[in-house]
C-alpha cells in the first residue's frame, strides 16, 4: 500500500485538522470530534441550510461543495463509511438558519440510515429537513428500480443547483424540488482501470489485469457491472455516453452540463480526451454543451478512471447552474 | 442467565471477532466496498468497551442500549446502521431484565429481525444477513431446521443452549450456501447485479462468525 | 500501460484540440498546429505578454496558467519535451501587445535552447524579450550552482507574481524583476511513490518497490536524487521542508506562500496530512502561512508523489500574490 | 562522395535508426526523462523525410539544413536541439558544395561539437554526447587514438573511409566506457547527481549506434 499517510487510524481526522488549519475563512468545525462542519459564519438567518456527507476518500466530495451558492455543512465519514447520526445532527444544527435543512447526498445504504436516524433526531430539536437522495448512476440498477441507483459524481451538480436556489433565497421545499429535478435530469457513468486501497484494510478492494477495466464503476472501490479489455478514450467515452443518453433520452437541440470527471490517478490530460470525444459525439446529436465542467469532482482514492455526468438543463436550472459558487475546493464565478 | 455471565460471555466473544476482518474484508470487497471487516472489528471492539463502561448494575436493556450505540456509530457502514439499529429497538422488549433466558433470547432476536426488515426494506431471499438470521431464530423456538412452522415437538427434550447455539450455525452455514447462487437485492452488492451470484453475503457471514464465537465462548 | 488514450502518437494534439473546445471564451489558438495558445482577446495593448511553455503531462502546468492576472501565451510540446522554437514564436508574436514578452519557464536543458533560439527569431521580428528561468528543486544541484537546478511546481508562483504585475502594467524589466526575485525567494523539493509512463513509450521511466520512494523528484519522470525506503507522512513532510528551509533559511517570523502540490495520482487527502505537518513545523519555527495553495499545480502524468515550496514574501510580493488570478485550470479571487 | 550517394547512405541510415529506440529510452530513463528513444527515432524519421523532399539539386548544406531543422523540432528535447543547432551551424561550412570529402567531413564534424559545447556549455569530461563525439574526429583527421595530439603520422598509408569508421566507432565506445563512471555534469542527468555514475550517457551511445549504422550502410 503506498500512500502519504500516518497512522491508518487517524488518516481522516488528520486530513480534516489539515483542512480546518488550511481553510478557517471558509469551513469551522461543528462538533468536538471535527466530523461536523460548517461554513465559517454559518448559520445564515433565514436561509434554507444544505447539509450533505458521506464517507471520507472521494475530495473534493463531499466536504469541498461546503461553500458560497453550495451546501452550508457536511459530516465527514471514515473511508468510504457514512457519518455518524450525531455527526450529521451536529452539523444540521450549526447550518440551520430557521428555514429548515436539506439533506442532500448520494444514495448509499449506510448514508441513508445515518441521515434517516438523524432527521429523526432533528425533528425532536424542531429543525425541520427534507431528504433528495441522488442516484445518478445509470448502470447500477435498471430503469425500473431507478431510485435504487447510486450517487455518483452528479452530486455535484445537484449542490451547485441546490445551493444556488438555497443562496437566492429559497423555501426548504423549492430547494428541494429544485435538487430533486436536477437528480432527476442527469445520469452518470464510470469506468475504473485500477481498484482502491482503503487506508485501513490495506489491501485492493479488486484486482485488474493489465488490459482490463471495470465498466460501470461506483466511487467506494465497489467493482462495475462487468469487466472488460481496456478500450480507447474514444471508444470507452462513446460506451459511457451512449448508456447516458439511451436512459436519459435528451430531445434534440438540449442543452446540457457535461462533467468529464478523473477518479483519482487519471491524469486531467486524459479527461481532455475523453471531452473531446464527447463533443464530438454530442455535436452530431445536436446537443450543446451549455458549460464543461472538466476535473476531479469526485475521486475514489488513488482510483485511476473516469466518469461521465449529463444533466439535462432548461431555463431555470441553467439560471442557478449559472450563479457563482466558492469554496477552498470548487470556484464558479 | 445472570447479566454478570453474559457479559462476560458477550466480552470473550466480540474480542474473538476483529480475527474474522480479513475475511470479511475479501467477502465485501468482492461485492461492495471492502469496509465490513473494520465495520464488524471497530464495531466489536467499541461494544466491549461499551460493556466495560456500564456500570455493574445494568440490566439487560441498557446493555443492548450501549452495544448497539456503539456498534452503529463505531464504523456506520450499513451493516452497523441495521445491526446497531435492531439492538437499541431490541433494548425495548427486555426492559428492566437483570436476566436473559430463552424467550427474552427469542424476543431480541425477533426484534433486530423486524427492525433490519423495516429499516432495510429487506425480505428473506434478498440475500442479506436476513437470510442467516431469521431461519437461525427458528431453532431458537426450538423449531427444527426446514420445517419453521411446524410447533416445537414435544416429544424430544428441550435442547440445552449450546445444542440450539449448534442448530443456529448449522442453519446459518446452511442458508448462507443456499443464498449464494442468488443475485443480491439489496445495498451495495445490488449494485454489481449478476455479478454478486456465486459470492456469499457478507454480512450473513459475519452473523455466522458472531454466533460460531458465541459457541465457543459459552461453553468455557 | 494503462491510459484513456487513443493513438499515443495524437495525444497531445486530441488533448489540445479537447481544451480548446472546452474553453474557448478563456484560450484560442496562435498557430496552425495549434501548438501555440494564448488567451483569448490577446495581444492585450500596452501589456506586457507572459510567455510560457514546456512538455505536456504536466497539466495544470503549463498552459493551464494562460489566464487573466497570469500568462499570456504558452507553447506546449509533446509529453515531458520541449516546444519547438517556432512554436514559441508563434505564441510570442500573439502575446506581445507593444510592451515587450517575457519568457518565463522551467530551467530545462531543452526548453533553453528553444526559447533562446525563438528569443532570437522574436528580436528579428522586433519584440523585445527577456527570460527568467524557474529553478526552485533545491536537491537537483548544489548551492554553488543553484542557477543549474530545475524549475518544478514553483513555476505556478512567478506565473502568479509576474502575471499581476503584467496586469497591473508593470514595464518589462519591472515583470522580469519581480520574476526573477520570486525565484529567488522559493525553493520546492518533492518525493516520488510510483513512476510515470510517457505515452509513446508505454513503459515506466523507472520500478519502484513496494516499500520504497525517490527522493528529490522532478515533474518528468525522471528519478529523484536517491531511493529511500517509504515514510509517514509526517516524516515525508518534515524531510521536504526540512531541506527545503536550510537552503533558503527564512527569518524567524515570516510570512510565506506554501504550496503542497499532489504529482498526479496521490489523493488530495494525502495533501492535506503533509499539509498539518507542515504548519506544525512552520508554527513552531514562527514562519506563518499566508496563503496555502494544496493540490494538483504541478502533476507529472499518474505519477504519486507530493512536492512542497515554500516562498517567502515581503511586502511587495503579497500584492500581487493576493491580486486574482482566473483560468480554466487556477482561480483565485 | 557525391549527394546522390550520400543522400541514399543516409537516408538507409536514419531508417536504421528507430530499431535503437528502445535501448536509448532504457539508457535516458536511467539518468533522466526516457524520452531519448522518441527524440532519435522520430527525428530520424522526420531527418529522412526532409531528404526525400529536397530536390535532387540541393547542395550539402542544403540538406544538413534540412536534417538539422527537421531533427530539431521532430522532439524537440535537449539532444534534439543541440544536434539540430549543431548541423545547422555545420551547414555554413559546405555552402554550395554538391559533394563532400573528408576536409569537409571534418569541417562539419568540428562545427557540430562547437555549436554543442557553445550552446551546452558544456566541455570535455561533462558526460555528454561531446566525450564520445569529440575524440572520434580525430580518427576522421587520420590521428590515432588515444593521441588525439600527434599528427597525422606521415609512414602509414591513408585508411579508406570504412577503415575511419571502424577506428571513429572504436573511439566512441571506449570513451562513453571511460566515462560512464563519471558524473553526469550537464542536462537532467546532472540533477540525479551520484545515482548518474555507472551509467553510461545515452547521447553519446545515440551518436555511436548512428555511427554503426553509418558503418553498415557505408558498403553496401
Ligand atoms: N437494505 C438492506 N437490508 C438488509 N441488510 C442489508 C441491506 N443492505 C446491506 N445489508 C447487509 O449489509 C451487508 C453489507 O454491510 P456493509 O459492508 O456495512 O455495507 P456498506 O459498505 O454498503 O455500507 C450486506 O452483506 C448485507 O448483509
Ligand atoms: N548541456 C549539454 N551539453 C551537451 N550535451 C548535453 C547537454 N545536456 C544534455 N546533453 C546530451 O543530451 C542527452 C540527453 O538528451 P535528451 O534525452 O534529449 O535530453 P532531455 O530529455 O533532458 O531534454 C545526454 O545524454 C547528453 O549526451
Ligand atoms: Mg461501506
Ligand atoms: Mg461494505
Ligand atoms: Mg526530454
Ligand atoms: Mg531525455
Amino acid at each position: 500500500m503506498k500512500k502519504i499517510i500516518n497512522n491508518p487510524a487517524d488518516f481522516v481526522d488528520e486530513m480534516i485538522e489539515g483542512i480546518l488549519l488550511a481553510h478557517p475563512e471558509s469551513l469551522r468545525s461543528a462538533s468536538a470530534d471535527h466530523r461536523a462542519l460548517v461554513r465559517t459564519g454559518a448559520p445564515f438567518a433565514g436561509k434554507v441550510g444544505i447539509v450533505t456527507g458521506g464517507g471520507s476518500g472521494h475530495l473534493p466530495v463531499f466536504l469541498g461543495y461546503v461553500g458560497e451558492g453550495l451546501c452550508t455543512g457536511v459530516a465527514v465519514g471514515n473511508v468510504f463509511s457514512s457519518p455518524s447520526s450525531e455527526q450529521i445532527l451536529s452539523a444540521t444544527e450549526s447550518a440551520h438558519g430557521g428555514a429548515g435543512v436539506l439533506y442532500l447526498y448520494g444514495n448509499y445504504g449506510g448514508d441513508v440510515f445515518n441521515f434517516d436516524l438523524a432527521a429523526d433526531l432533528a425533528e425532536l430539536a424542531d429543525i425541520e429537513t427534507a431528504t433528495v437522495l441522488v442516484s445518478d448512476d445509470v448502470v447500477s440498477a435498471p430503469k425500473e428500480r431507478a431510485a435504487d441507483r447510486r450517487g455518483v459524481a452528479g452530486m455535484v451538480f445537484a449542490y451547485k443547483i441546490a445551493g444556488a436556489a438555497a443562496a437566492r433565497g429559497d423555501s426548504l421545499s423549492e430547494v428541494a424540488r429544485l435538487a430533486e429535478k436536477t437528480n432527476q435530469c442527469m445520469r452518470s457513468m464510470g469506468v475504473g482501470l485500477s481498484p482502491t486501497i482503503l487506508p485501513a484494510a490495506g489491501e485492493p478492494t479488486f484486482t485488474l489485469g493489465d488490459d482490463e477495466m471495470e465498466i460501470g464503476i461506483g466511487i467506494h472501490g465497489e467493482p462495475g457491472v462487468h469487466r472488460g479489455s481496456l478500450e480507447t478514450a474514444d471508444r470507452i467515452t462513446q460506451r459511457l455516453l451512449h448508456e447516458i443518453l439511451a436512459d436519459l433520452e435528451p430531445a434534440t437541440g438540449s442543452r446540457i452540463a457535461l462533467m468529464v470527471n478523473g477518479m483519482g490517478a487519471t491524469p486531467t490530460e486524459e479527461l481532455y480526451l475523453m471531452y473531446r470525444r464527447a463533443r464530438q459525439i454530442l455535436d452530431e446529436a445536436s446537443i450543446t454543451v451549455h458549460r464543461p465542467y472538466i476535473g476531479e469532482y469526485a475521486t475514489s482514492l488513488e482510483m485511476a478512471g473516469a466518469s461521465i455526468t449529463v444533466l439535462v438543463l432548461d431555463e431555470e436550472l441553467t439560471k442557478l447552474l449559472d450563479a457563482p459558487a466558492y469554496s477552498p475546493f470548487f470556484q464558479q464565478r | 442467565m445472570k447479566m454478570v455471565e453474559l457479559r462476560s460471555i458477550l466480552e470473550r466473544t466480540l474480542q474473538s471477532m476483529p480475527a474474522h476482518a480479513d475475511e470479511l474484508r475479501k467477502l465485501d470487497a468482492a461485492l461492495g466496498d471492502g469496509d465490513l471487516g473494520i465495520t464488524v472489528s471497530a464495531g466489536s471492539s467499541a461494544s466491549r468497551e461499551a460493556i466495560f463502561a456500564l456500570p455493574q448494575s445494568a440490566d439487560a436493556s441498557e446493555l443492548l442500549m450501549a452495544v448497539g450505540k456503539a456498534f452503529s456509530t463505531a464504523n456506520p457502514s450499513t451493516f452497523a446502521a441495521l445491526i446497531g439499529g435492531g439492538l437499541l429497538a431490541a433494548a425495548k422488549t427486555v426492559h428492566g431484565n437483570t436476566a436473559l433466558d430463552r424467550a427474552d433470547a427469542i424476543a431480541i432476536g425477533d426484534a433486530v429481525a423486524t427492525r433490519i426488515a423495516e429499516r432495510g426494506k429487506a425480505q428473506l431471499g434478498d440475500k442479506t444477513v436476513l437470510d442467516a438470521l431469521i431461519p437461525s431464530l427458528e431453532n431458537l423456538r426450538g423449531n427444527r431446521l426446514g420445517s419453521p412452522d411446524s410447533p416445537n415437538p414435544s416429544d424430544s427434550p428441550a435442547p440445552d443452549a449450546a445444542e440450539v447455539l449448534d442448530a443456529m450455525i448449522a442453519t446459518s452455514h446452511a442458508q448462507i450456501d443456499a443464498t449464494t447462487g442468488l443475485q443480491s437485492a439489496k445495498g451495495r452488492a445490488a449494485w454489481v447485479q449478476e455479478r454478486s451470484v456465486g459470492h456469499p453475503d457478507p454480512g450473513a457471514v459475519a452473523y455466522l462468525r458472531f454466533l460460531q464465537e458465541l459457541r465457543t465462548h459459552w461453553s468455557r
